[in-house]
């Protein structure tokens, strides 16, 4: 820890008469606040519960996997009844709930809510969003869609095995929109509907004033291209939600209006589903996965690009060394997004598409590998000759590169149809995706909350349970999914509840176990980081403005910030990853810092009055 | 309502264009109006609605006055507008595989009505007839 | 709304005040929200063919009621408002308050006569019954929805004239005794139910056994309404033409003129909004109404294409 | 303790890679080898990208590892040293993005002649598919059907038809778009001819469903209101396993089903046997039912 740990002190104590500050920001979190700040917080804090609960639920999955029939404990004996087993409908519910909240209630609000509603003003320099009180709604909205997801699972006969949504989060019609083909799911998929539309209406009024903020707001100096990478992520993914989310809000819509309003934009006519009367009908049900996947393939895209932004610049100052091929790592953020909207047949190869389409949708997705390989190879060039202090941010930043080549290369597979042919629906798919969205992603959401942590409470995290965290988390995970492969080109089939009725599965079933032991340590571990978050509230180390000793602008307003952010209104003179100039005594080189400067101040921090 | 000519800080003639989006609404009722050839009539009338869109665009929401922004935000949408209809197209509009539906099986022959506008007629729906060759089914 | 701290001089990105940019990417939003309906539609026409591999959408105005005069009035009475969302704004810059007051109450108003006239299109779908799902796409499902419609009007009647809470099969029962004890206009109501509800037995007998065809339909229930006794109890109904395709098509109608008669309405609250301050209308208010114009103008532009792509081109090209 | 994490980032890949090593003979594979020769083809591709990526993983990985060693042991030479000053490399930016491209184009292209045969009907293998009706003696005139079997998929079983034999001559018929009187049906357990190709047609009764035949490496959905050919060739006269892999409701798990592969003659024999389930009236059974 050598050049952080030698200045990082040094600032503490000016700044311990904020300690009512601190709590102030703290203190709005349960209230109506227009502050991004606190919207921040507020979505942090609320993302991390439903990671609790998303991943209860994928422990329900992993127990039916690994103890077939048997009696669920804890969860099963709160849900599930016919003595706690878990019942084939069960199953179909919890995986379909346990993507749900992992992808509509984690992943996108913990990037673009949290760390998008704290970061973006702060490393833009600007006081607050350009739209405070529809940032605030984003927020709030996400607790009526938390309620439909939850309405959607207790609907019907109550809490039960019956219950829930059972079409999976790809929610595929003709299962998803006649109600007589999942017994159960009657108001329930309605719900889930309802509450996938209003996280669609979060993100958006989201994304609209993310885009207008880091347009507009931007501090004086600050071009494009000194804008540090999670600007950049953050940018893109707006772009990205705002031009494909209203694609899959149309078609859920219309999925809605199937089943309530007796239309049949996704249901052909003549199907007798469960005895019923054949359908009247005439629509198709492909036009669902189409418009379906426009969005959610940008959308997973839209689950990793802020969190590349993220490591991009942890990394960075992590390593004392500027970003590796700034200007690449911008276009190909840029180009992943683009290409991100013309891949996304891919889910599709084998759903009855056309064959000429399955060819096109190949080559753009094998191409999407090209943007991500110069970033990898410029992460790895960012470490290349830096001076690395090996702390809990940068184990996670580390940790999210190793990951993210992983879940790549499966996606390559994949999208070579042929051998799509094989592995689709297979774990082989589960593998992947979990690989890029909890390998990738969340473990750059870890390594987010231990740098910004300072920023938001003005105290350090535990560097020891952090690193314990870590440990566990990351074994833990690659125990979990690192099969995964394995059993997907065995041919193991997702989404089923009982795999071992088919022979050539039933050896299997050592290996599941093995997972589910797995997953059960990486999900108790998430116990140490909420821990760690909570009593570095109380016990952390104090920490001042700059504890990192970084560039970006969010490191010049004190720590926490008060309302308005800055005291002294920033004005950029250079990029965001002058770390180690040769020229300067220092090994960092603040973005505000006016190049004039007489003789180069190492730690800046005119240590204003607190308001 | 002349009134509309005052001069404000970008001069357009509102009232000029506004007539001028009359006239373009009158010539597509009136192409409803006059035999011709359907795929002409698609053409001009296709044509005539982006006429407008541009009208609007252009005078009654400014963009002619606008910096070069506009393009940034519209390019990528109208890209993706059209791009999503013609990626639909092979799969949903045009059929790789053969259909296996009720309508699919039927001919529909239809016995173009003799008229445009009665409105409303007394009778039901009365002018189609389909002889559905029998569903055989189920 | 928006917060303009830096020196004008020092103020990075574009020369436009955050809130028309804001509005601008949420056109641009809107844009691809519409899209979606449209591009759906658009496919699904062509999608939809018959035997003969080509599109069997229904195109005859006459069969699926669209107006194409109602749709070009509303085109027009669109591009009025729109121009008089224009001249308040103008006036608005001018601060002539009194004058964009007066246009945003005429756009209002127009706003409207435009739900007014979609209400009456609407209305007229409602009458022939062109609603999703309700609509027969082949001459069996057409027989069987004259039975059941000929059914909900005897079970209505029924309820008529034997009024409380029993169940219709038990009141059915009750027919009998009540013929005993009727006398005068009840008794002639009772006697035409009585004689009708046999008729629709044999009728419903007929169609079990496949034994009615929809020509036979038409002129059982002709032969129905002419008859002295019950015919005005069946003056209302009729046996409706197959459509084929006629349910997804009005999905689609509904689905796309019902999201832009959503768009209207927020449109009415928005200028809606402006007008609620009455007199105290003041420069404050200026980018509200020029946002809301966007707004405004957006809404007429769907409907520009929705007018040729629901009404002028299925209407001509079918024949 | 960061050496410790050195170790650490270097141990996991070449643990992952010797798990790797090790699954094909703990059974964590492949269930067999290829049973068709369009699965073996399949096969071959799913190698090739495994040896490519396999040296992308090891390539990256073992450069991250290079990196944090190399990082490690600068900032414990001279903790006062600073870190390269580097904003980037065009040249190498040109590299990396110029051999990827190609690669990634190459595995694009090559992909394609698989996919094709698989799916676009006109590549189908249609003159053999045309010799094996040939041979089942199937009355045939151009433009009949070349499926040999629908397949119906429903919550949650397969029903199968076959056409059935014409009842003068004896003849097997041509299969008919839609059912006939002579059709003969089955239920979860399809019986094809193996060792040439054949074709079926994939229908769904209600919701979608896939048709998976994991030893065959197949795999399509049945989409609800289209008819879906496909053409499979099994290697083996065996018994494979027949699975559902799309969601199609609480049974998806349990739409099991056998595909047999068996020799021309065993087919015919088969279809008459069907055909003779069928016909049987029961007529000596009649009396009892008729106690009961
Ligand atoms: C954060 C989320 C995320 C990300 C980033 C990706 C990234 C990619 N995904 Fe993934 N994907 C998902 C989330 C994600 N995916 C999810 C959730 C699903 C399943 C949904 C469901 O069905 O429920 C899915 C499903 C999915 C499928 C469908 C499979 C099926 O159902 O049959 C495919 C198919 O092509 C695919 C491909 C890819 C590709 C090619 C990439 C590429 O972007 C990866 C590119 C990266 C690399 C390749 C690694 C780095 C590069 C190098 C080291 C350079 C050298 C490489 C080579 C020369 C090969 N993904
Ligand atoms: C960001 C997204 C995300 C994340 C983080 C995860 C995390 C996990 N997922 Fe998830 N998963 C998906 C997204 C995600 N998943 C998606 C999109 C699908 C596809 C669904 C579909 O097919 O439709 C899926 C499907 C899926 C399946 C396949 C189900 C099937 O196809 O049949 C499995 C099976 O093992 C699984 C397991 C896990 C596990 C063990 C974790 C672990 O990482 C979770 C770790 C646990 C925690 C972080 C929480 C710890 C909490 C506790 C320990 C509290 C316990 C409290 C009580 C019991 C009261 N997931
Ligand atoms: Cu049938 Cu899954
Ligand atoms: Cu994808």
């Amino acid at each position: 820890m050598s050049s952080i740990a030698a200045t990082a002190g040094s600032s503490d104590h000016g700044h311990s008469a904020h300690g009512e500050d601190r709590l102030a920001l703290l203190k709005a979190v349960p209230f109506w606040s227009t502050d991004h700040k606190v919207i921040g917080i507020q979505f942090l804090l609320t993302t991390i519960l439903m990671l609790m609960v998303g991943g209860a639920l994928a422990l329900g999955v992993r127990w039916q996997l690994s103890f077939p029939w048997e009696n669920m404990p804890i969860l099963g004996a709160l849900f599930a009844n016919a003595g706690g087993q878990v019942s084939p409908e069960f199953y179909t519910m919890l995986f379909t709930m346990h993507a749900t909240v992992m992808i509509f209630l984690v992943i996108i609000p913990v990037l673009a809510g949290a760390f998008g509603n704290f970061l973006i003003p702060l490393m833009i320099g600007a006081d607050d969003m350009a739209f405070p009180i529809l940032n605030a709604l984003s927020y709030w909205i996400m607790w009526p869609a938390a309620f439909c997801f939850a309405a959607s699972m207790v609907f019907n006969d109550g809490l039960g095995p019956n219950a829930g949504p059972a079409a999976g989060w790809t929610s595929y019609p003709a299962l998803s929109a006649i109600p007589e083909a999942a017994p159960g799911s009657g108001w329930a998929q309605f719900w889930w509907l309802l509450g996938v539309t209003l996280v669609g209406v979060s993100s958006m009024m989201g994304s609209v004033n993310y885009m207008t903020t880091i347009i507009n707001m931007r501090a004086p100096g600050l071009t494009l291209f000194r804008m540090p990478m999670t600007i950049w992520g953050m940018f893109i993914t707006a772009i990205l939600q705002a031009f494909a989310l209203p694609v899959l809000t149309a078609a859920g819509f219309m999925l809605m209006a199937d089943r309530v309003f007796g239309t049949c934009f996704f249901v052909p006519s003549g199907l007798v589903v469960n005895n019923a009367a054949p359908t009247v009908g005439g629509g198709q049900t492909l036009l669902w996965q189409h418009l379906f996947w426009f969005y959610s393939h940008p959308a997973v895209y839209i689950m990793v690009l802020p969190a590349m932004g993220m490591v991009s610049d942890m990394l960075s100052c992590m390593c004392r060394k500027p970003l590796f091929g700034y200007k690449p790592m911008v276009y190909s953020l840029a180009a992943i997004a683009g290409l991100g909207f013309i891949v996304w047949g891919h889910h599709m190869f084998i759903s009855g598409m056309n064959p000429a389409l399955g060819m096109t949708f190949m080559v753009s997705t094998i191409m999407i590998a090209l943007p991500s390989a110069v970033k990898v190879f410029n992460w790895i060039g960012t470490i290349w000759g830096g001076r690395p202090v090996f702390n809990v941010v940068f184990l996670n930043c580390v940790a999210f590169i190793s990951m993210f080549i992983v879940g790549g290369l499966s996606g390559i597979f994949m999208a070579a149809v042929p051998v799509d042919i094989y592995i689709h629906d297979t774990y082989f798919i589960v593998a992947h995706f979990h690989y890029v969205l909890f390998g990738a992603t969340l473990f750059g959401v870890f390594g987010a909350i231990q740098f910004w942590y300072p920023k938001m409470f003005g105290r350090y995290m535990s560097e020891g349970w952090g690193k314990l965290h870590f440990f566990l988390s990351f074994a833990g995970f690659n125990g979990t999914f690192f099969p995964m492969h394995l059993l997907g080109v065995a041919g193991m089939p997702r989404r089923y509840a009982d795999p071992y009725l088919y022979p050539y599965l039933e050896h299997l079933l050592p290996l599941n176990q093995f997972m589910t032991l797995s997953a059960c340590v990486m999900g108790f571990a998430q116990f140490i980081l909420i821990g760690n978050i909570i009593l570095s509230w109380f016990f952390g180390k104090k920490a001042g403005r700059n504890p990192w000793n970084a560039n970006g602008l969010e490191w010049t307003a004190p720590s926490p910030p008060g309302h308005g952010n800055f005291d002294i209104p920033p004005i950029v003179y250079r990029g965001p990853y002058e770390y180690s100039h040769p020229d300067r005594e220092s090994d960092f080189w603040p973005q505000t810092e006016p190049p004039e400067a007489p003789k180069p101040v190492p730690q800046q921090d005119p240590e204003p009055a607190p308001a | 309502m002349d009134h509309a000519h005052d001069d404000s800080h970008p001069h357009v003639n509102y009232f000029g264009v506004f007539i001028a989006l009359c006239i373009c609404t009158a010539i597509s009722v009136a192409f409803d109006l006059i035999e011709i050839s359907p795929i002409l009539l698609v053409g001009l009338v296709l044509a005539i609605a982006l006429a407008k869109a541009l009208f609007v665009m252009t005078y009654f929401m400014h963009l002619k006055f606008e910096g070069r922004w506009k393009f940034v935000v519209l390019a990528p949408t109208a890209v993706l507008a059209v791009g999503l209809m013609i990626a639909l197209a092979p799969d949903m509009a045009m059929h790789y595989y053969t259909m296996d539906t009720p309508q699919s099986k039927m001919v529909v022959v239809t016995h173009g009505g003799d008229g445009h506008h009665s409105e409303e007629g007394d009778e039901g729906h009365h002018a189609e007839e389909e002889h559905a060759s029998p569903s055989s089914s189920h | 709304m928006s917060h303009e701290h830096h020196p004008p001089a020092l103020k990075m990105g574009l020369p436009i005040p955050n809130a028309k940019l804001g509005m601008w990417l949420f056109l641009g939003t809107e844009i691809m929200f519409f899209t979606a309906f449209i591009g759906s539609y658009i496919v699904l026409y062509f999608g939809s063919v018959d035997a003969n591999g080509r599109s069997a959408w229904p195109t005859d105005t006459h069969v699926t009621h669209i107006n194409i005069l109602a749709g070009g009035l509303n085109t027009f009475i669109l591009i009025v408002s729109s121009y008089f969302v224009v001249v308040a704004h103008e006036a608005m810059t001018l601060k002539d308050f009194v004058k964009a007051r007066k246009f945003l109450w005429m756009t209002f108003a127009l706003a409207c006569v435009f739900l007014g006239i979609k209400s009456y299109e609407y209305y007229g779908k409602i009458h022939y019954d062109i609603l999703p799902g309700h609509i027969p796409e082949t001459a069996e499902q057409s027989v069987h929805k004259f039975q059941n419609n000929l059914s909900d009007t005897l079970d209505r009647k029924l309820n008529d004239l034997i009024p409380g809470d029993a169940p219709l099969h038990v009141k059915q029962l009750e027919v009998p005794t009540a013929l005993q004890d009727a006398e005068g206009e009840r008794l002639i109501q009772l006697k035409a139910y009585s004689a009708l509800h046999s008729e629709f037995l044999k009728i419903r007998e007929a169609i079990s056994a496949d034994k009615l065809s929809m020509e036979q339909a038409k002129v059982k229930l002709k032969q129905l309404q002419e008859n002295d006794t019950y015919g005005h109890i069946v003056s209302g109904l009729r046996v409706y033409d197959p459509i084929v395709y006629g349910n997804l098509f009005s999905s689609t109608y509904f689905l796309m003129t019902g999201f832009h008669a959503i768009h209207v309405i927020v449109g009415m609250l928005l200028f809606g909004a402006a007008l609620a301050v009455g007199t105290s209308l003041d420069e404050k208010w200026t980018d509200w109404v020029e946002n809301s114009g966007l707004y405004w103008h957006f809404v007429d532009l769907v409907w520009i294409f929705l007018f040729p792509l629901l009404y002028i081109i299925p209407g001509n090209i079918g024949q | 303790m960061k050496w410790f994490w050195c170790c650490f980032f270097t141990f996991w890949p070449i643990l992952a890679v010797i798990v790797c090593l090790a699954s094909p003979s703990l059974g964590w594979w492949f269930p067999g080898a290829s049973a068709s020769p369009l699965g073996e083809r399949i096969d071959d591709l799913f190698y090739m990208i495994l040896i490519i990526s396999a040296i992308t993983f090891i390539g990256t990985q073992a450069g991250l590892a290079y990196v944090l060693f190399r990082g490690a042991a600068d900032t414990d030479k001279d903790p006062s040293h600073k870190a390269w000053f580097s904003h980037g490399s065009h040249e190498l930016e040109v590299i990396w993005s110029v051999v990827p491209a190609f690669i990634l184009l190459f595995i694009a292209l090559y992909q394609m002649d698989v996919w094709a045969e698989y799916r676009v009907k006109d590549a189908f293998p249609q003159q053999k598919m045309r010799s094996v009706l040939e041979r089942l003696g199937q009355e045939r005139d151009e433009d009949s059907s070349l499926a040999l079997a629908e397949v119906t998929a429903r919550q949650f079983e397969w029903r199968i038809r076959y056409p059935g034999f014409d009842p003068e001559t004896g003849d097997l018929l041509p299969l008919m778009p839609e059912p006939q009187a002579t059709d003969l049906y089955a239920v979860n357990d399809l019986h094809l001819p193996s060792s040439s190709p054949v074709m079926i047609n994939l229908k769904t009764m209600d919701v979608q469903h896939s048709f998976f035949l994991p030893e065959l490496r197949i795999k399509q959905d049945a989409v609800p209101g289209l008819v879906i050919p496909i053409w499979l060739e099994a290697n083996e006269q065996r018994t494979y396993q027949l699975l559902c892999a799309e969601l199609c409701g609480w049974g998806h798990y349990k739409m099991k089903a056998r595909f047999v592969a068996e020799s021309e003659e065993d087919f015919l024999d088969y279809l008459h046997r069907l055909h003779e389930e069928q016909n049987y009236d029961r007529v000596e059974n009649s009396e009892d039912v008729a106690a009961e």
